[in-house]
């Protein structure tokens, strides 16, 4: 008899447990605020990235084309991966005469970039930051590697001293 | 009564008639077979894809999703566009699987589930067959589907494939079992096996308010056993996807695949109607005893709807459970049918039987 | 377990352990032993029941110029102490040393990978095969003399 | 060959499965090679090394900045504690004594990895069993975590947060009200997860008494972390070498004595609430300090040996670092915990049935980079 018992007494808490949990999902198909989806390219209007994310390495540009990067290669030194190429050049200097260094590209390879921040603090004359964008999809793998410096930018005055 | 005015029989009769007049007797029958399984082709589809919709749907609001929200309003759409995709897809086949059966089983799946549904009275007058063996005839059909699995697992080749197909096959020999004599119990009270007379004998009450606590156990039994009949969650052992990967359909793409699919869906409805019809007074509207003005207003409500509205009921709460529950293990599947389901049901149906003898239901 | 006393308690084995010295205190106390006496010694500590060091938590090797080092970080659990056995294996070319899994079935995996990356062989190992490469990879890439000019890009 | 033993050969029905690389219970790519006599396993042999990209053999040429970043990519479930290790150990090496800010801020942030591992791991434990929804669940309260380390170092899973001396950035101004926001959230939902899974009647019956490790196999096979202290061994390197701000919190190691993988689950369960409780004590008294120390642009260790372990959400990571004094490391080996608690996996799973191996897969939480390294 105390078999039987138990065995319905088992039954029993085994339905409750059930029942219990179907009381949670219950609960959210009931309550249709609680619905966490977001609807990624429908809502890129309002999607803020966080002010650190890590989307790519940029290179601020001001509005009289100039940069901050000296050519100094630490950010290439620091980057684990190689990410970074710095392609030099040399150029007269009217005044003193002297050849100076200065960047002829910054060649970035974002299909080698892990992300790792090592370069951005390595720099010494906060040249390049990371920026926001993480959309990198592209067809061609060669599209990946960009030349950060813009077209005819030079370095800004002061940026060495 | 005043759904009487709902009768499709008038209309069906028309259509016989018509026909009549028209080419010979044979032809009257051939034709008229020709129309309902275009019909019923064509509710095959419609199901299929509204059911597909439904459960991803139901699915994801119960885990606080949105579900499919792209094609068409609300992804009302989704399905189509993912019927054209399976519909284009290439047929593939292992080297070493046996071609015969590898086609063959979709069909044999398939076509179990379509004899099945033809037996279900959809509304007063609607109904493509209605034997007098009816409840007999469902669950011996719907049990040839376990064929199509079984010869899907083998002819793939696949280990995996092979394992959930014996699965399958030791799950729904055994939650047969349950199916049946849970419907029995029904059978007892009715007296009658034929789907419209047991539809008739609820007319002045659904059987699970009529039947006591037995038929409430029947009813939690029925879904139960359904549930794992039809090889959903938390019975789905035989498709166990992060144990067999996909278990008997592993190896079927494009539209082989699609018939599972659709055969999984149907099959569901087809328990789910199963179970309206037994449980729930199938088509007949809900009647409170003296609340006349109630059952007047009740019966305004055309059967059709009765109907659909319960089986959608039904479809809800088994899409609850599978979205809910972990799965089950194979040994332990076994375990609670014949160490549990069938004891209860044996001993429920005695004292159904019972009832029945001292007249004590409703 | 203070040092000094497992040093002693080491010696009076009677396996021929040297102890490493140096200005700056080592981190853990090291004994080092050649690689015929590695098996005689972990065997001891393990089944000592003053020492008892029954959880091995890393085990790895270090390829040096002249030989292979196995070593072998030991912890016990009831009290913590820890200790470091370096076995000296002096012949580059045919590394072979006794496994440990019979004392410790973590060996198992480590070994294995020691064997994939150094090309040290394990006597009685119960399944000594290649565990993170393939089996048909040549050479021992954790070597330093290890060169494969596809895979190994300098920067 | 005596007659029994050809009886018993022709009559064994032992046949083989491959289990991976590609399937969806090995979480990764790992391959198992199961020994199957019907349903019931009789053998599993792991086969590694699918997803090996040589961590050791590049720490040897990278500087030691710059190994942290790899370690990233190990355990990436715990990637904060792994970027810990190695800092501990080069800290170590220079003699750098960091801030006790910096201190509080790692042990935080340990905390919150761990607790989102351990999310991530109740969702994904959920759907091997068959309970989709729980995967939902269980990565609505990951995301509130990594949202803060998007706003704290800007990754949500490589975080790469902290250096040798210190971390990379300052914590952000609402750091403290959005790591408390998430504990309250995180308080109401946990009960949420007992009554969907830990008392569900199918739950148990699929993980009690399923998968069974002895203490003393435990040991042997250096099973650490939630797993091993479901075994009854304390192991619990944050107890037993205090590493951070863990010797100034207080906090309980939780140990079950079971073995089986229902007293792994609930070890994982109830670590979930001691991290709150340790982040709860920590976040109101941030010291003030600096968040770095400065180190030389190019670290040389001097020649010497380090080993430092902490304890990630996995069990003990070891970084064993051998210096000779130049700028690379001469050996850099790290003993994750992965792989050793996959070593016993043939021990717990032999006998079971296939559906078991997947249980005890998942109570035994394996990241298979981690593994492979």
């Amino acid at each position: 008899m105390r078999g039987i018992i138990n065995y319905i007494k088992e039954v029993v808490s085994g339905v409750k447990t059930l029942i219990n949990g179907m009381k949670v999902t219950g609960y959210y198909i009931s309550h249709p605020k609680e619905i966490i989806t977001q609807q990624y390219p429908e809502n890129r209007d309002t999607l803020k990235m966080m002010d650190r994310f890590r989307g790519e390495v940029i290179m601020p540009h001001d509005e009289n084309n100039e940069h901050a990067c000296t050519g100094c290669q630490a950010c290439e030194i620091a980057c684990p991966n190689g990410t970074i190429e710095i392609i030099q050049d040399r150029i007269l200097n009217e005044e003193t005469g002297k050849k100076k260094k200065t960047i002829l590209k910054f060649v970035y390879h974002l299909q080698m970039c892990t992300m790792c921040n090592l370069c951005i603090p390595a720099c010494p004359t906060d040249a390049i930051k990371m920026g926001q964008n993480f959309e990198h999809a592209v067809f061609d793998r060669s599209q990946l590697t960009k030349v950060l410096n813009k077209p005819g930018s030079k370095l800004r005055d002061g940026v060495e001293e | 009564m005043k759904f009487d005015i709902y009768d499709f029989s008038v209309l069906t009769a028309s259509i016989h008639e018509s026909l009549g007049s028209m080419m010979g007797e044979t032809a009257v029958m051939i034709t008229e077979m020709v129309i309902v399984g275009v019909i019923f082709l064509t509710l095959f589809a419609v199901l299929g894809l509204a059911l597909v919709y439904a459960e991803r749907k139901v699915c994801a609001f119960f885990q606080q999703r949105l579900g499919p929200m792209r094609v068409g309003f609300w992804g009302t759409a989704q399905t189509v566009a993912d019927a054209i995709k399976l519909l284009l897809k290439e047929p593939l086949m292992t080297k070493s699987a046996d071609k015969f059966l590898f086609n063959l089983a979709p069909f044999i799946i398939i076509i179990a589930s379509f004899m099945a549904i033809a037996a279900v009275p959809f509304a007063l007058g609607l109904q493509a067959l209605d034997l007098d063996i009816g409840v007999f005839y469902v669950t011996a059909v719907s049990s040839i589907g376990v064929a199509g699995i079984l010869l899907a697992g083998w002819a793939s080749n696949n280990k995996f494939s092979l394992i959930g197909a014996m699965r399958s096959g030791a799950q729904i020999v055994s939650y047969e079992l349950s199916v049946g004599l849970s419907l029995l119990t029904i059978v007892v009270l009715t007296g009658s096996l034929q789907f419209s007379e047991i539809i008739e004998s609820q007319r002045e009450g659904w059987w699970i308010f009529r039947g006591h606590i037995p038929a409430f156990i029947a009813f939690v039994i029925f879904l139960i056993a359904g549930t794992a009949e039809t090889n959903r969650g938390p019975f789905d052992l035989a498709e166990a996807e992060s144990e067999l990967t996909a278990g008997f359909h592993t190896e079927y793409s494009g539209m082989k695949f699609a018939f599972f699919f659709l055969a999984e869906f149907v099959n569901m409805f087809i328990i789910a109607a199963i179970g309206a019809t037994m449980f729930l007074g199938g088509w007949m509207p809900l009647h409170f005893g003296e609340l006349t003005s109630f059952n007047e207003i009740m019966d305004f409500i055309p059967p059709l709807f009765w109907f659909l509205g319960k089986t959608a009921f039904l479809i809800f709460i088994m899409m609850w459970f599978k979205w809910t529950f972990p799965r089950l293990r194979i040994d332990q599947l076994l375990t609670l049918e014949w160490k549990y389901l069938l004891p209860i049901n044996l001993i429920n149906i005695l004292v159904m039987a019972f009832i029945v003898l001292m007249g004590w239901y409703f | 377990m203070e040092r000094v006393e497992l040093q002693n308690k080491i010696n009076s084995f009677g396996v021929e352990v040297t102890f490493a010295e140096s200005e700056v205190p080592t981190q853990f106390l090291t004994a080092e032993v050649s690689s015929e006496n590695a098996h005689a010694l972990i065997s001891e500590l393990k089944n000592n029941s003053d020492s008892s060091f029954d959880y091995m938590f890393c085990q790895t090797g270090i390829d040096f110029p002249e030989h292979i080092e196995v070593l072998y970080h030991l912890r016990n659990t009831q009290n913590n102490s820890e200790i470091v056995i370096k076995a000296r294996i002096e012949d580059r070319e045919n590394p072979a040393i006794d496994s440990v899994f019979d004392l410790y079935k973590t060996a198992d995996f480590h070994e294995r990978e020691i064997f994939d990356l150094f090309g040290v062989k394990f006597n009685n190992h119960p399944d000594l095969r290649r565990i993170l490469l393939d089996d048909d990879w040549e050479g021992y890439p954790l070597r330093k003399d290890y060169v494969d000019e596809v895979n190994i890009v300098e920067l | 060959m005596s007659v029994k033993e050809l009886h018993k050969a022709t009559e064994s029905q032992e046949y083989f499965v491959n289990m991976g690389p590609q399937h969806p219970s090995t979480h990764g790519v790992l391959r198992l090679l199961l020994t199957l006599d019907g349903e019931t396993v009789t053998k599993v042999e792991p086969h590694l090394g699918y997803i090996h990209r040589s961590i050791e053999k590049m720490c040897e040429k990278d500087s030691y900045q710059q190994i942290v970043h790899l370690t990233d990519r190990m355990d990436y479930l715990s990637c904060h504690m792994n970027n810990e290790a190695v800092c501990l150990a080069v800290e170590r090496g220079l003699e750098i004594e960091v801030s006790d800010r910096v201190k509080v801020i790692r042990t935080i942030m340990s905390e919150l990895t761990r607790l989102s591992s351990h999310q991530l791991w109740w969702g994904v434990m959920g759907m091997d069993l068959g309970a989709i929804t729980s995967f939902l669940y269980g990565f609505r309260d990951r995301e509130m975590i990594t949202d803060i380390f998007e706003e704290t170092c800007g990754a949500r899973l490589t975080m790469n947060y902290n250096i040798p001396g210190g971390v990379m950035f300052d914590i952000p101004a609402n750091f403290q009200t959005k790591v408390k926001e998430f504990i309250t959230h995180f308080r109401q939902k946990l009960p949420e997860y007992d009554q969907l899974m830990t008392n569900n009647i199918i739950f148990r019956n699929r993980t009690e008494g399923i998968g069974v490790l002895t203490k003393e196999d435990a040991i042997s096979y250096g099973v650490t972390g939630p797993s091993g202290r479901a075994s009854g061994w304390s192991n619990d390197i944050r107890k037993s070498h205090p590493y951070s701000a863990y010797d100034r919190v207080d906090f309980k190691e939780i140990v079950y004595t079971e073995g089986d993988s229902f007293a792994r689950y609930k070890a994982r369960i109830q670590e979930m609430w001691e991290s709150m409780n340790i982040i709860e004590q920590l976040i109101d008294n941030i010291p003030e300090g600096n968040y770095q120390e400065k180190t030389r642009a190019v670290i040389k260790l001097p020649k010497m040996e380090i080993y430092q372990s902490v304890e990630t959400a996995r069990g003990e990571l070891g970084v064993y670092i051998n210096s000779d004094g130049k700028k690379n490391p001469y050996r850099v080996k790290f003993r994750s915990p992965g792989f050793s608690n996959l070593n016993a996996l043939n021990t717990m799973a032999k006998g079971g049935k296939i559906a078991d191996l997947v249980t005890i897969m998942s109570t035994i939480d394996l990241v298979i980079p981690d593994i492979d390294r």
